[in-house]
């Protein structure tokens, strides 16, 4: 994701538009690009999920095992997070063991869902150190048009609403739907000079000195933060990045009726 | 493959999914699917669902393998973690390790590598669902994104699998088929030069049982060609769609100074093409 | 195994003597090189043989290991199949994991033992779920003379049929031979022009256009089957490949009295 | 992170460790501790124990990193397999790859890289015992021997994290805190200018919590900084140093062809620097 | 560890040096660098010392898990060790998975401590075929300026001899001291031209024709030897090269008390 | 290596197979087995069962190991998956990391590694079945096919290793004695120069022990040089190869402008060679 790619015209052309308060493709500030969602697509995975977010477009599936505990939690399931950056989906994607962007990528999705309890790991444990269930969130993405973060997020806990624990499979009883506490959504703010905008696309994405991906649940509380990039936030940018970043949350949450909690 | 107790097919020769021995399963493929590849397309063939992409021709890494007199075809045959029953370890195994080889090799006999040399034309096939049939599938709908890149080629290539379920040979097995089936052979036919650019066999089958699936086989890919052809038709210009399969009918009279349509949008421009046209996105080509 | 490396003038001279209904070491296209079988000359393996056709030399040993099922198979024992091009045996095979040359070798071996049933896997059971015998198949390739496929697919099966059960090291009873059901012997045709040629030598194999590796057993009957090379075959020169494949996997059981099953 | 019955702060505010809610661990920084580095630096935090080596600018390997145009910084943070209490297994793991590259960004914005290009700048931060806190303390303690190597840089950067226990926002969680914690949020903060160059944060804050411990971690950066300053006032001559110190103070100022006398001891001297000075190792630069 | 670095103006600077009776550094032939060793530094580790050698440097920790014998030693514990020559140690160390040098030091320290019987790996084990201490040794290479062996082997006694079995955190019983029954010393001895010296330090380790690492008990007796380089030793030279190490190693265990065994 | 109730030699000094404390066990060796390879040879020695072969000179993959100013010599020793009773994992491992370094160190000082400048000389080292001394039958069996190859040489390698059981010192230990060995002392020693190339040892012995046992090395290395030479003998014609030994037995008195006869059939014809004969294959060397 260097930046070299974009070149400096445009550069100067995205700045310039920012600070006169308009963006590339006619959106404000605060506007993310279209969304849509696709749930359980696909029949293989016990939920899955598929985001459009703009042009970015990728899969989550959520497949689930029976398996140990850890050691050091006897009593909780296991939750594990993994994301391919597909060389489908960008000319810069290599074939290859995950590099860098993709292990970021999957750690920060992973923080979003775990830190936000969306998932009871209490509930998965079937008997303490020997017997839980094991939850693998895989993102394929397929097409990048930037804001990994934002969609990967958000195809994560959609494919999680619609998770089905397979406990037929495994005679353990009958299957049954995956309780989900809390809700958590991504958003990321890009920093461009001394504009903040949401949802960047990648052209904005390269250019941005800074990047802050603030996950909020439906309290509005912050679970996980991830800044990017070499460059900085002052204090009050920060402040402000976090503000917006709850209310394009809460945008989101209103578009989509299955992103509820289906326990508490 | 073992044979068990299940019965697959009935007394009046249909099987479990309500097939004839000599039916596909339904097959839909769009072209022009994703935004950043110079080519893509996606089908659906029973519950398999399969994504394909090209980009290229481009620069070759590693440089090794760069062929100086030509473009070499990498294409890469990729399952998602979350496509089949028990989750697959993300990454390349050896299994997709041949069947990656085994699809570059069909796609590389059709493809008018001579005009690109020392690039690579890099194809990724990526499985989202599988059940069963899916380099087929993967090889199938490969070819209509190298058309939608628009890399000049010779043909389109489809593929299918038969098998021997019951004792009896059958078209396009699905998984539980496959999981007791008694053989299995997927190759690769171009209908209009009768080539036959992939086969693997595994399993039991005597001569004339090969021979009958064999049968049953050019025919299926006689279909699947249809279906390949109208996914280009949907997605291009009555007009255009009719130019450039026009052009793959008679390509293989095409001398190498008179390129198919389907060339252009390419990062290289061939010198000796004659008809330069973008018709991947955008533009009066699309529908 | 790229082409480019036997120069131009080479091509021109075997397809030359090829459509003279010539080879260049003087067989007949339906003639196998010479081969030498060499049994049981591992005595640290259960089993194991020493293939040379002409100049290709390979060794293929046997090792039983007591193990774990697969869990999709409880009752069946498991048989693994491994190829090591090693870098001996050709200026053009590399240190490093395998390639694409070899897991393509291995796996087109295995099918050929797998699917003809040489082995019994119901047998290869001791308790379902728990313990059954791990049957390794290792192919090293020494010397490199093109046609690895049917030098190999022989080392195999040659292996297995003095292969030894080693019962008595795991304290699971009496040593006993390992039964053999079946006999699958591959045969690789080239296509150079409009020829059909059996067992390639390296020079052909490097031109010729496609290959056909055919595997069958005793009955004659179609066991596996692998195409290479970006060329193509017609269905009428298909059918004529695994006729001569019949004919000469026939040939080639005639030449060894332990190529023939012990137990049905 | 998980709330348990265990109590982490008593009736008076103190914690476990006798510290009040917005109070640092000891934290002491030595420069230069090691021979063929270009430069280095130790801390102890708490029971922390981080050390951090500097090389470069020098040759990027491998090429393709390489930027025409400005040098990169590479930090790579790893820990020692017997820094924790379970065994680590040697080598890079995701967690170590996130935290390297989180770090690198941070050190990226300070370093004057546009006056080396096409090299690398390598910083290796080596945790030989763990005890939560590792990457703020290894941040640190880079940018102390990032001076050591004469780096010219825009400034130091301090980082710590506050965290949740007990439901109170405090400073700078230990491992037993961090065990039982409810949130984590290292920053890295250069209280000079007000920048922030790195931001993590996991757990459940509400919006006033973050506010509050970001308040505290202003406050600790300013002490962590004097701290850092102090650790190359004592390395280097008082003299040396005070002038190195107060151009890191004004190097916001100076324009590119005005750099900090911080720089020097590299392989490849900057064409536009006016003092060069080796304040590495020997000399009248040292203790 | 190429001698291109040093160029042929210091090799032959060195080698006249040597020719003279002197060194560099102002050693005498069989002097070995100042050796100061810091025990215990490490709190998370079971046992830890800090070696420095002159200006080689590094830390040699103690880990202890409890696990499973190997199946051929069912009533032994294991002992296991790695080394890491982390590239902050030197500009010629790269990232990455340890390579052949790192290999040869581990192998090398292992070799002196285990045939030297320091550990009495029956004592480890707790539950034969079941239950077994497994003792890791990791040596972290700070700062490498010559003569590894010496130094890592010191490194590695050095941190046993301050080892607590931590029994408590595995449910077995209270805490108590490993029992180190033999004190393994390496010294290494180079060969430059005639000359035979003690404790190489970098330059004359690069510009040496052969070393020969000697491992001896408190006995003198001795444990381990490796040759390295692609120099020669004479058999006279070899005796006195022995000779040589068994003196400095007695010298080095004037030196620090604690390098005693602690059980017999 | 571990003490135990066995006994492994009887009263009369005769050891479980049947040999005295100072035999070897029986050794085969035959020059120029393998086809492609420059050089090769085949070593049976007790139950090993080891392959050599030699590459050479060539380019050097990766390119940052080429020396400018000599070849480099790579030896890469590999033990089979059905050389030992458990089945080994195919690929390098720690083991064979160590043994292919300290036979390449001892390789490289015999080669007149200058007269080929930026190329490597790759040998391989197969075993195909291992009973104990495996590194000293690979190092003997590689040095004869090195000679096989042409690649001008000092000297051919002979390697042996001693061994302690029932608390006496004893020559070349097979399987079930270095199992319950007190020690091992593999060794490679040239007899004409007196020179030790080689040397490793793990285990128990005073320096009264090494010493015996040294003695007993250097006897049998003489003994095992001699295979070596009558191996090239049998492989090419007499006249050959006594003019062949002859030059291996003064050419530490030849000068480098005076290269031995074993030189030549090597890609790169060293520019000082006066005499340049394939010795390899075919023609009148061969029996």
């Amino acid at each position: 994701m260097t930046k070299d790619i974009v070149s400096e015209i445009k550069r100067d052309y995205l700045h310039n538009l920012a600070e006169n308060g308009r963006r590339e493709d006619g959106r404000n500030f605060n506007d993310t690009r279209p969304i849509s969602i696709e749930l359980g697509l696909i029949e293989s995975a016990e939920g899955s999920a598929r985001v459009k977010l703009g042009q970015t477009d990728l899969i989550a599936g959520v497949k689930i095992n029976l398996g140990e505990p850890f050691p050091d939690t006897p009593d909780k399931g296991v939750l594990t997070t993994n994301a391919e950056l597909l060389p489908m989906a960008s000319p810069e994607f290599e074939l290859g063991p995950p590099r860098e962007n993709a292990i970021e990528l999957a750690r920060v999705v992973d923080r979003g869902i775990r830190e936000s309890q969306a998932l009871n790991i209490d509930k998965l444990c079937i008997s303490p150190e020997e017997k839980v269930w094991i939850v693998f969130i895989d993102i394929h993405v397929l097409d990048y048009d930037g804001n990994l973060f934002d969609a990967a997020t958000l195809g994560a806990i959609s494919a999680l609403t619609n998770t089905v624990i397979p406990a037929s499979r495994f005679e353990e009883g009958e299957d049954y739907q995956l309780e989900v506490q809390h809700i958590p959504i991504a958003c990321t703010i890009a920093k461009l000079g001394k504009t903040l905008l949401v949802d960047p696309k990648l052209d904005e994405e390269k250019i941005c000195e800074a990047r802050l991906t603030v996950t909020t649940d439906e309290n509005g509380d912050i679970r996980a933060m991830q800044k990017g990039n070499d460059g900085y936030f002052e204090v009050d940018e920060l402040k402000s990045a976090i503000k917006m970043a709850q209310e394009v949350a809460k945008n989101i949450r209103g578009q989509f009726t299955f992103l509820q909690p289906t326990a508490q | 493959m073992m044979t068990d107790e299940i019965q697959l097919i009935d007394e009046s020769g249909i099987r479990l999914d309500g097939r004839r021995a000599d039916e596909l399963r339904p097959i839909k493929i769009e072209a022009g699917v994703l935004k950043n590849a110079d080519g893509s397309a996606y089908i659906e063939w029973g519950k398999n669902k399969i994504l394909a992409a090209v980009y290229g021709p481009r620069e070759v890494h590693p440089r090794h393998l760069m062929n100086p007199s030509r473009a070499i075809v990498q294409c890469k045959y990729n399952m998602a973690a979350f496509s089949v029953g028990d989750r697959k370890r993300p990454g390349y195994d050896r299994r997709s390790v041949e069947i990656s080889k085994v699809i570059s090799d069909a796609m590389e006999h059709v493809v008018f590598t001579e005009r690109f040399p020392r690039t690579t034309i890099d194809v990724f096939i990526e499985v989202i669902q599988a059940n069963a049939g899916t380099r087929c599938a993967g090889l199938t709908v490969a070819s209509v994104a190298l058309a939608d890149a628009g890399i000049p080629m010779r043909d389109l290539v489809p593929s299918c699998a038969a098998g021997k379920i019951d004792n009896q040979v059958v078209l396009d097995l699905f998984k539980d088929e496959d999981n007791y089936g008694e053989a299995d052979l997927p190759i690769a036919y171009v209908p209009r030069t009768g080539k036959i650019l992939l086969l693997q066999m595994d399993g039991h089958m005597t001569y004339d049982e090969f021979d009958k699936a064999l049968d049953m086989l050019v025919s299926a890919c006689e279909e699947i060609y249809t279906i390949q052809r109208d996914a280009l038709r949907r997605k291009y210009s009555e007009d255009a769609s009719e130019k450039l399969l026009a052009e793959i009918q008679n390509s293989n009279l095409a001398s190498i100074e008179q390129p198919s349509i389907l060339e252009g949008s390419t990062d290289i421009p061939p010198e000796d093409s004659t008809i330069i046209t973008d018709n991947r996105k955008g533009g009066g080509f699309n529908d």
